[in-house]
C-alpha cells in the first residue's frame, strides 16, 4: 500500500512549531548550564515565548486550516494564542526569583510551562476532537508536574495529586461526552459534527444532551466553574506561586476556547439546552465565588475563589454566544492575564525562604513600607473588582453590555451585583495595605524581573483602562471572519 | 459648530480638560515628592488647589447666559468600537457646581494643614484625585466617561475617610464605598439600557449624553425601569431617606476635609444626576414617580430633623441635618417646575456652602478640645469671640434667615412644591421650622450661658488661617442671599429646558401619534409636499423623518448623516400649529433659524 | 443463537466482574490483578468488533505496561496500608448527578431500545469490519490523523520528563530537605 | 450480531463503575485504577461507535487515548511515589495539609 504523507501548510503551524522546538532546546540547554546559572534557562524560555509570539504576528487576518481541517487558524486562535503568550512571558519573569527561594531552579520548569503553553496553543486552534484531546492532555500533565514541583514541600505535592486525580477523571468524562459525540455524528471534526447534527435533526436527544452535560463538565473543571471547582483552592494553594497564577489564566483560557468552540461550532442545533446549563452554571460560579472569597484568611485561596468567580463573569459572555459576547470573553481574558497574574505576583513579593507570606495579615501596613508596591496591588484590585480606570472595568463592562444587549437582563443584574460584592474582599486586603499599621517590618523579596513585570502589568491595567480601543477593535476583528459575513 | 453646544467660547482653549485635570497632574507630581518635606506637599496642594480655582473662574464670567446649551465643549474621539467619546461641556445646572467644588477643594486644603498630621503626602494626593473625579462627574457629557469618573472618585474618598478618619474608620469606609458601589452598579446597568435602546433606535451606538436625552424614545415600561436604576444610583449617592445609613457614619469618621467634600459636593452629584438625567430621560416616570419620591424627601426632611435633633455629637447633629436638607433640595426637584427646580439647584450651592462651614467649625472647636460632644461646650461666645461670629452667620444660613443664601433656595423651592401640592408645602414648612429648632438650639447650648468647663476657659479664637478660609464661604452666603439673580438667571435657561423636557411626552406611540398629527397639520398647509413625507415619518423611519415630538415641545430633528443630533428647539408658548411649518426644514439637517435657540419668556 | 452472544456476554461479565472487584476489594494487588482480566476482556470485546490492532495495543500497552508500572509501586511503597484521599465528602453531590445521569441513559437505552442513533445500514457495518485491518488504520493514521500522532509524540515527551522529574531521588535536594528541617 | 446497544450498556456500566469508584476510594492509586475503568468504558463505546459508523476514526481515537492513559499513569504514580517520599524523609504523620 502505497502511503503518501500529507503535505501540511507549514505556515499555518509555525508558532506551534517554533515553541515545540523551544521547549527541546530548553531542555538541551538546561543538561548544559551550570547549577547557578539555571536562571539562564528562564531568560531562555522568555525569549522563545517572545519568538513565538513574532512567528504569531504575520498570521493575524489570515484564516485557513491545516491537515485535514484539524487545525484552523482563524481570528478567535490567534487571539487566544497571543493571552497564552502574554501570560506564559509574565510568569516566567515573576517565576525566576521564586524558584531561588524555593530551592527548586531547574531548567525542567521552564520546559514543562513552555510545554503546557503549546498544549493550549494548539487547543485553541483545535477543530477536532482528539486533536482537542491530545491538547488539552499536553496542557493539564505539563501543569500537573508543575504544581508539584516544589517536591520537598508536602502542600506542593498534594496539591498536585488532587490537581491530577480531579483532572483525569473530569477527561475521562469528557472523553465519554466526546465518544457520543463521535456516535451519533460518525466524526470527530467540529464542523462536520456541527453539519451532521442540524441535518440529522436530532432536537432535544437524549444522547446529545447527554454529550453536552459531559462536555460541560469536563472543560467545566479546566475553567474552574461552579461545581467543578473544588479543587481550585487547594491546588492554588499548594502549588508554587506562579503556578497557581499560571493555572488560574492560561487553563482557564484554553478551556474557554475549547468550550466556545465546540458549543458554536459543533452544537448549534442545541442553542437553547446549553444557553440554559451555562446561564445556571455562570451564575452559580460568580455567586459562590465571591460569597466564599469573603470567608478566606489565606490570600492564595481568596485569589482561587476570586479567580472561579471572575470563570463567572466570562460565562455570561458563553452564554450570550454572539459576536460580541465572544469578542468580550477573549477581551476580558486578557485583561485578566494582565491583572490576575499581576495579583499573585503580589504574593510572590511576600515570599520568603521558608515562608511562603500567603496570610492577608502579611500585608498589613505595606502601604507605610512600600508605597509603590501598595500602589501596583491597589491597581490590580481595583481592575478584578471593575473600578475605573482599569483594564477590569472596561472588560466586565463589555461583558454586560453584551448581556444587556442579548436581553439577558438579569444576567447582568446578578453580574454587577456579584461585581459589588466581590469589593468587600479585595478592599479588605486593601484596608489592611493602607489603613492598619505594621505588626512588624515587611520585607519584600524584589528582584529586576519581577519589578519590570510587575511594572507591566500595572501599566497594562491601567492602559487598557484608559484607552481600551485598539484591544476592543483587535476582538471584534477577531470575531469577525467567524460572525461577519 | 453644531446646535447642541458652544464649542469655540474661548477660542478652542481647553478650559473644561485643564479645570478638571490640573488636580490630578498636581496629584502626580505630588507622588514623586518626597513624603517628609510636608511643608512643601502643603503648599504645592494649595497651589493647584488656587490655580484651579483660577482656571474655573472664566467659566463663570464667560458663561453665556442666554442659552441653555452645552458651553465650552470638547469633543473628542475615544473608544469609538463603544462609541465612547471625550465629550466634556458644561450649562447653567454645572457651572454654580464646579465654582463650588474648585472653591471647596482650596478650602478643603487650607482647612488641613493643622488637623493632618500622618502620612500628609498620601493625604494631598488622594484630595487633589478625588477632586478631579468630582469636577469630570460635573463635566462630563459622555456617560461612559461620567461613569468613569463617578467611580474613580470614590477610591479617594474610601481612602480619605479609611486612613484619616475617626476611631470607627474602617467601618465607616468599607460601608461608604460599598453602598455607593452597588448604587453606581444599577447605574451602569441603566446606562446600558440606555445605550442599546437608542442604539437600536437610531442604529448610533453613543453614549453622548445629549444625544441620548434628546433623541432616544422609550416606553412605559422602559422608562420606569431605567429610572428605577438610575434612582438606586443617585437615590444612594443623595442620600435619600431608606439609603441614607452610610452617610452619618462617613461623616463623623471623615476628617474634616473629607467631611466639607462629602457634604459640599459629593452629595450633589446624586441630586444634579436626577436633575441632569431623570427629569429629561423620562419624563413619564419622573411625573408618575412624583408621589414616591416625594414621600421619601419628606420622611427625610423630618425624619432628619428629628434625629438631629437628638444628636450630643456636633458633628452627626450637621451631618443628620444634611440627609433634611437634601430632602428638601429633592422635594424642589421633583415638584417638575422652573422655581422648584432652580430652587433646589440653588439651595445645593448653598447647602454645599453652609454645610461645608459647618463641619470646619466643627473641625476648628475639635483640633483645640478633640471632642465633638455638645455638653463639652457652653459659654464659647465670651471666650472665642470670632469663632462665634463665623459660627452664628453660618448657623442663620443653614436655617433660611432672609437676606442670607438659604432663604433664596428655600423659598423657591417652597413656591414650586406649593403649585404641585400644597399637602407636601406643608411638610417642607414643617422640616425647616424643625431645622430652625435644633440649629438655634445647638447654637444656644454651645455659645450662650456660663462658661463651665475649664478646658474651654483658654480657647483659642480663630487663627488667620481659618478666618482666611471661612471668609470666602461666608462671603457667598451674603452675596447670595441679598443678590441672587446673577446665579438664578445663570441657572434658568437650562432649568427651564429641563422643566420643558419633563412635559414631552418620550413613549414611542407619543412620539409616532405626535408626528402623525403634524403631518396632517402639514397636509392641510401643503398637501403635496407632506404625502411624500408621511409613509416614512408615520413608520419611524429615524434617520429621515422626524418622529419627535411636535416643534411647540422639544422637537428633535436628527440630521441625516447621523452627527451630533440637533438642538431641541424650543420655542415654547407658541402654538404648535404656528411652529410646525417653520421648523420642518431642520427635519432635513437644515440648521434652526436662531429665535429657536432662545427659550421664549 | 448466535455463539458471538456467548462470547459477548461471557467476556462483558468478565469485564464488568473484574470492575467490581477493582472498586470494591480491599486488597490492592487484588484489584490490581482484576484490573488486568479486565483489560484481556476488554481486548477480547475489541477483537469481536473487528479492531484487531487496538486489541493488541490494549494487551501491550495497558495489561503490558500500565499494569506492570502499578505492581511496581504498589510494591515499591506498601501503599495498602495507608488510606490516602478522600473524596467522598465533599464530591456527593457530582457522585449523584453523574450516577443519575448513567442511569437514565442506561433505562434509556433498554426501554427505548436505541439512543436516538440511526442505525448504520449492514454495508456500513461491512465496511467497518473491512476496513477494521491494520494496514487500513496505519494509513489513515499517518496520513489524516498525522497532526494528533505529531501531538502525541511531544505530550509522551513532557509526561516522561514530568515523571523523571517527580520521580527522580535528588541527592542534593533531599540534603537540603534535612537542612531545612532542622533549622 | 451483536448490536451497538449492548456494547453501549455495557461501556457505560464500566463507566459508572468507574465513576463510583473514582468517588469512593480513598487511596490514590485505587483512584487511578478506577479511572482507567471509565476510559475502558469509552473505549468499548468509541470502538463500538466506530464499527457502527463504519470508519476507523473512533479506533484511531482509541489508540490515543490508551497513548495518554500510559502518560498519565507514568505521571500520576511518579506524584505518588514523590508524595511517599516526602513522607518518609519529612516524617509528616498522615494529617492532611490541604482540607479536601
Amino acid at each position: 500500500m502505497e502511503l503518501t504523507l500529507p503535505i501540511p501548510n507549514l505556515r499555518a503551524i509555525m508558532p506551534e512549531l517554533v515553541m515545540t522546538f523551544w521547549a527541546c532546546l530548553v531542555l538541551v540547554v538546561d543538561v548544559l548550564i551550570s547549577k547557578e546559572r539555571k536562571t539562564w534557562v528562564g531568560y531562555l524560555a522568555l525569549v522563545g515565548t517572545l519568538v513565538t509570539m513574532a512567528f504569531t504576528l504575520p498570521l493575524l487576518g489570515t484564516r485557513t486550516s491545516t491537515f485535514s481541517n484539524m487545525f484552523l487558524v482563524d481570528g478567535v486562535a490567534l487571539f487566544f494564542k497571543f493571552i497564552f503568550l502574554l501570560a506564559t512571558a509574565l510568569v516566567i519573569l515573576v517565576s525566576l526569583r521564586y524558584l531561588d527561594i524555593e530551592g527548586v531552579n531547574l531548567g525542567e520548569y521552564y520546559a514543562m510551562i513552555l510545554f503546557a503553553t503549546l498544549g493550549m496553543m494548539i487547543m485553541a486552534a483545535g477543530n477536532e476532537l482528539i486533536t482537542i484531546y491530545l491538547s488539552l492532555e499536553l496542557m493539564v500533565i505539563s501543569t500537573y508536574v508543575l504544581c508539584g514541583f516544589i517536591r520537598r514541600d508536602r502542600r506542593s505535592t498534594e496539591a498536585a495529586v488532587k490537581y491530577f486525580l480531579l483532572g483525569i477523571f473530569t477527561s475521562a468524562i469528557l472523553l465519554y461526552g466526546m465518544a457520543l459525540l463521535y456516535g451519533l455524528t460518525g466524526t470527530t471534526n467540529l464542523t462536520e459534527i456541527g453539519r451532521a447534527l442540524q441535518a440529522k435533526n436530532l432536537g432535544a436527544n437524549p444522547a446529545l444532551l447527554l454529550a453536552m452535560i459531559f462536555l460541560a463538565a469536563g472543560l467545566g473543571f479546566k475553567v474552574a466553574a461552579v461545581p467543578f471547582h473544588m479543587y481550585v483552592p487547594d491546588v492554588y494553594e499548594g502549588s508554587p506561586t506562579p503556578i497557581a497564577a499560571f493555572i488560574s489564566v492560561g487553563p482557564k483560557a484554553a478551556g474557554f476556547a475549547v468550550l466556545a468552540r465546540l458549543f458554536l461550532v459543533s452544537l448549534p442545533a442545541i442553542r437553547p439546552q446549553w444557553g440554559t446549563l451555562l446561564w445556571v452554571l455562570c451564575v452559580m460560579t460568580m455567586t459562590l465565588g465571591n460569597l466564599v472569597a469573603m470567608k478566606q484568611s489565606n490570600i492564595k485561596r481568596m485569589l482561587a475563589y476570586s479567580s472561579i468567580a471572575h470563570a463567572g463573569y466570562v460565562l455570561i459572555g458563553l452564554v450570550v454566544a454572539n459576536e460580541i459576547g465572544l469578542a468580550s470573553v477573549v477581551l476580558y481574558m486578557f485583561v485578566y492575564a494582565f491583572m490576575n497574574i499581576g495579583a499573585f505576583s503580589m504574593v510572590i513579593l511576600m515570599c520568603k525562604r521558608g515562608d511562603r507570606g500567603e496570610r492577608i495579615e502579611d500585608f498589613r501596613g505595606l502601604a507605610r513600607s512600600h508605597p509603590w508596591a501598595a500602589i501596583a496591588f491597589l491597581v490590580f484590585f481595583l481592575s478584578l473588582a471593575g473600578i475605573p480606570p482599569t483594564g477590569g472595568f472596561i472588560g466586565k463592562f463589555y461583558l454586560f453590555s453584551a448581556a444587556i444587549q442579548a436581553n439577558y437582563v438579569w444576567l447582568a443584574v446578578i453580574g454587577v451585583a456579584n461585581s459589588a460584592l466581590s469589593v468587600y474582599y479585595y478592599f479588605r486586603v486593601t484596608m489592611l495595605m493602607y489603613m492598619s499599621d505594621p505588626s512588624g517590618e515587611i520585607r519584600l523579596t524584589l528582584s529586576p524581573s519581577l519589578v519590570f513585570a510587575l511594572a507591566v502589568m500595572v501599566i497594562g491595567t491601567l492602559a487598557i483602562g484608559l484607552y481600551p480601543s485598539p484591544l476592543i477593535a483587535a476582538a471584534r476583528a477577531s470575531m469577525a471572519p467567524i460572525f461577519g459575513p | 459648530m453644531t446646535p447642541t453646544e458652544i464649542q469655540h467660547a474661548l477660542g478652542g482653549f481647553p478650559i473644561l480638560t485643564l479645570v478638571t485635570f490640573i488636580p490630578l497632574a498636581g496629584a502626580i507630581v505630588l507622588l514623586f515628592v518626597n513624603s517628609r518635606s510636608t511643608g512643601l506637599i502643603k503648599g504645592f496642594a494649595l497651589v493647584v488647589t488656587l490655580i484651579d480655582l483660577a482656571f474655573s473662574l472664566p467659566l463663570y464670567t464667560r458663561f453665556d447666559r442666554t442659552t441653555h446649551l452645552m458651553q465650552f465643549a470638547e469633543r473628542h474621539e475615544w473608544i469609538p468600537s463603544l462609541g465612547a467619546q471625550y465629550y466634556l461641556g458644561i450649562d447653567g445646572i454645572s457651572v454654580l457646581l464646579i465654582l463650588l467644588t474648585t472653591l471647596l477643594g482650596a478650602v478643603s486644603v487650607l482647612c488641613s494643614f493643622k488637623a493632618i498630621e500622618e502620612r500628609q503626602k498620601e493625604y494631598y494626593v488622594s484630595l487633589l484625585v478625588l477632586q478631579t473625579g468630582m469636577l469630570g462627574v460635573f463635566i462630563a457629557l459622555d456617560f461612559f466617561l461620567f461613569y468613569i469618573f463617578w467611580e474613580v472618585m470614590l477610591v479617594p474618598m474610601y481612602f480619605l475617610i479609611g486612613i484619616w478618619g475617626g476611631p470607627r474608620k474602617l467601618y465607616a469606609a468599607i460601608k461608604f464605598f460599598l453602598y455607593t458601589l452597588a448604587g453606581s452598579v444599577f447605574l451602569l446597568l441603566g446606562i446600558l439600557a440606555l445605550y442599546f435602546i437608542h442604539g437600536g433606535q437610531t442604529g448610533d451606538y453613543t453614549f453622548d449624553i445629549v444625544k441620548l436625552i434628546y433623541q432616544v424614545k422609550l416606553t412605559t415600561g422602559q422608562q420606569f425601569w431605567i429610572f428605577l436604576a438610575f434612582f438606586v444610583g443617585f437615590a444612594i449617592k443623595v442620600p435619600m431617606f431608606p439609603f441614607h445609613t452610610w452617610l452619618p457614619d462617613a461623616h463623623v469618621e471623615a476628617p474634616t476635609a473629607g467631611s466639607v467634600i462629602l457634604a459640599g459636593v459629593l452629595l450633589k452629584m446624586g441630586t444634579y444626576g436626577f436633575v441632569r438625567f431623570n427629569l429629561p430621560l423620562f419624563p413619564q416616570a419622573s411625573q408618575s414617580f412624583v408621589p414616591f419620591i416625594a414621600l421619601l424627601s419628606i420622611i427625610g426632611i423630618i425624619y432628619g430633623a428629628l434625629v438631629a435633633m437628638a444628636q450630643d455629637d456636633i458633628k452627626k447633629l450637621v451631618a443628620y441635618s444634611s440627609v433634611s436638607h437634601l430632602g428638601f433640595v429633592m422635594l424642589g426637584v421633583f415638584a417638575l417646575n422652573v422655581q422648584g427646580v432652580s430652587g433646589g439647584m440653588l439651595q445645593m450651592i448653598n447647602h454645599g456652602l453652609s454645610t461645608g462651614a459647618l463641619f470646619l467649625i466643627v473641625g476648628i472647636i475639635y483640633e483645640r478640645r478633640h471632642t465633638r460632644m455638645i455638653a463639652d461646650f457652653g459659654g464659647l461666645s465670651k471666650v472665642i469671640p470670632v469663632f462665634t461670629v463665623i459660627f452664628a452667620i453660618t448657623m442663620l444660613s443653614s436655617i433660611g434667615l432672609p437676606g442670607l443664601n438659604g432663604f433664596v433656595g428655600e423659598f423657591l423651592i417652597l413656591v414650586g412644591v406649593f403649585q404641585r401640592s400644597i399637602m407636601y408645602a406643608a411638610f417642607a414648612v414643617v422640616g425647616i421650622i424643625l431645622g430652625a429648632a435644633y440649629m438655634l438650639w445647638l447654637f444656644q447650648r454651645m455659645m450662650f450661658g456660663a462658661v463651665e468647663k475649664a478646658e474651654n476657659q483658654n480657647l483659642r479664637d480663630c487663627t488667620a488661617r481659618e478666618v482666611i478660609y471661612m471668609l470666602p464661604l461666608l462671603l457667598f452666603m451674603f452675596v447670595i442671599g441679598i443678590y441672587p439673580k446673577p446665579y438664578l438667571s445663570i441657572l434658568e435657561p437650562s432649568v427651564a429646558n429641563i422643566v420643558r423636557q419633563v412635559q414631552v411626552d418620550r413613549t414611542p406611540q407619543a412620539a409616532a401619534q405626535k408626528s402623525a398629527e403634524r403631518d396632517m397639520l402639514q397636509r392641510a398647509v401643503s398637501p403635496s409636499a407632506a404625502q411624500e413625507q408621511a409613509p416614512s415619518r408615520l413608520a419611524g423611519a429615524r434617520p429621515a423623518g422626524v418622529a419627535g415630538a411636535g416643534a411647540s415641545k422639544a422637537a428633535v430633528p436628527v440630521a441625516g448623516d447621523g452627527a451630533t443630533g440637533d438642538a431641541i428647539s424650543p420655542s415654547s408658548g407658541a402654538p404648535a400649529v404656528a411652529a410646525a411649518a417653520p421648523s420642518l426644514p431642520a427635519a432635513a439637517g437644515v440648521p434652526q433659524p436662531a429665535p429657536h435657540r432662545q427659550p421664549g419668556r | 443463537m448466535d455463539l458471538s452472544f456467548l462470547f459477548f456476554y461471557l467476556f462483558a461479565a468478565v469485564a464488568v466482574g473484574a470492575a467490581l472487584v477493582v472498586v470494591l476489594n480491599r486488597n490492592i494487588l487484588h484489584c490490581a490483578m482484576a484490573l488486568v482480566l479486565m483489560f484481556f476482556a476488554i481486548a477480547a470485546l475489541f477483537l469481536m468488533l473487528g479492531a484487531e490492532f487496538i486489541a493488541a495495543v490494549q494487551v501491550l500497552v495497558y495489561a503490558g505496561a500500565i499494569m506492570v508500572l502499578f505492581l511496581f509501586v504498589i510494591l515499591l511503597i506498601q501503599i495498602d496500608r495507608v488510606q490516602m484521599l478522600r473524596f467522598a465528602h465533599r464530591q456527593s453531590p457530582l457522585v449523584v448527578i453523574i450516577a443519575v445521569l448513567l442511569l437514565a441513559e442506561l433505562l434509556y437505552m433498554i426501554i427505548r431500545g436505541t439512543l436516538g442513533i440511526a442505525p448504520g445500514g449492514a454495508d456500513a457495518a461491512a465496511a467497518g469490519a473491512a476496513s477494521g485491518s491494520t494496514e487500513a488504520f496505519g494509513a489513515l493514521l499517518y496520513t489524516t490523523y498525522l497532526f494528533p500522532f505529531e501531538v502525541a509524540s511531544v505530550l509522551l515527551l513532557a509526561a516522561m520528563i514530568g515523571a523523571i522529574l517527580l520521580a527522580r531521588l535528588d541527592k542534593e535536594e533531599v540534603g537540603g530537605v534535612s537542612r531545612q528541617d532542622m533549622s | 450480531m451483536i448490536s451497538l446497544q449492548h456494547y453501549l450498556a455495557l461501556g457505560a456500566i464500566l463507566f459508572a463503575i468507574g465513576v463510583v469508584g473514582v468517588l469512593t476510594r480513598r487511596n490514590a492509586i485505587l483512584i487511578l485504577m478506577a479511572i482507567e475503568l471509565m476510559l475502558n468504558g469509552v473505549n468499548i463505546t468509541l470502538i463500538a461507535f466506530a464499527r457502527h459508523a463504519g470508519n476507523l476514526t473512533g479506533q484511531i481515537f482509541v489508540l490515543f487515548i490508551i497513548t495518554v492513559a500510559a502518560a498519565e499513569a507514568a505521571v500520576g504514580l511518579a506524584l505518588v511515589i514523590a508524595l511517599f517520599r516526602g513522607r518518609d524523609t519529612l516524617n509528616v504523620d498522615e494529617i492532611h495539609l490541604l482540607k479536601w
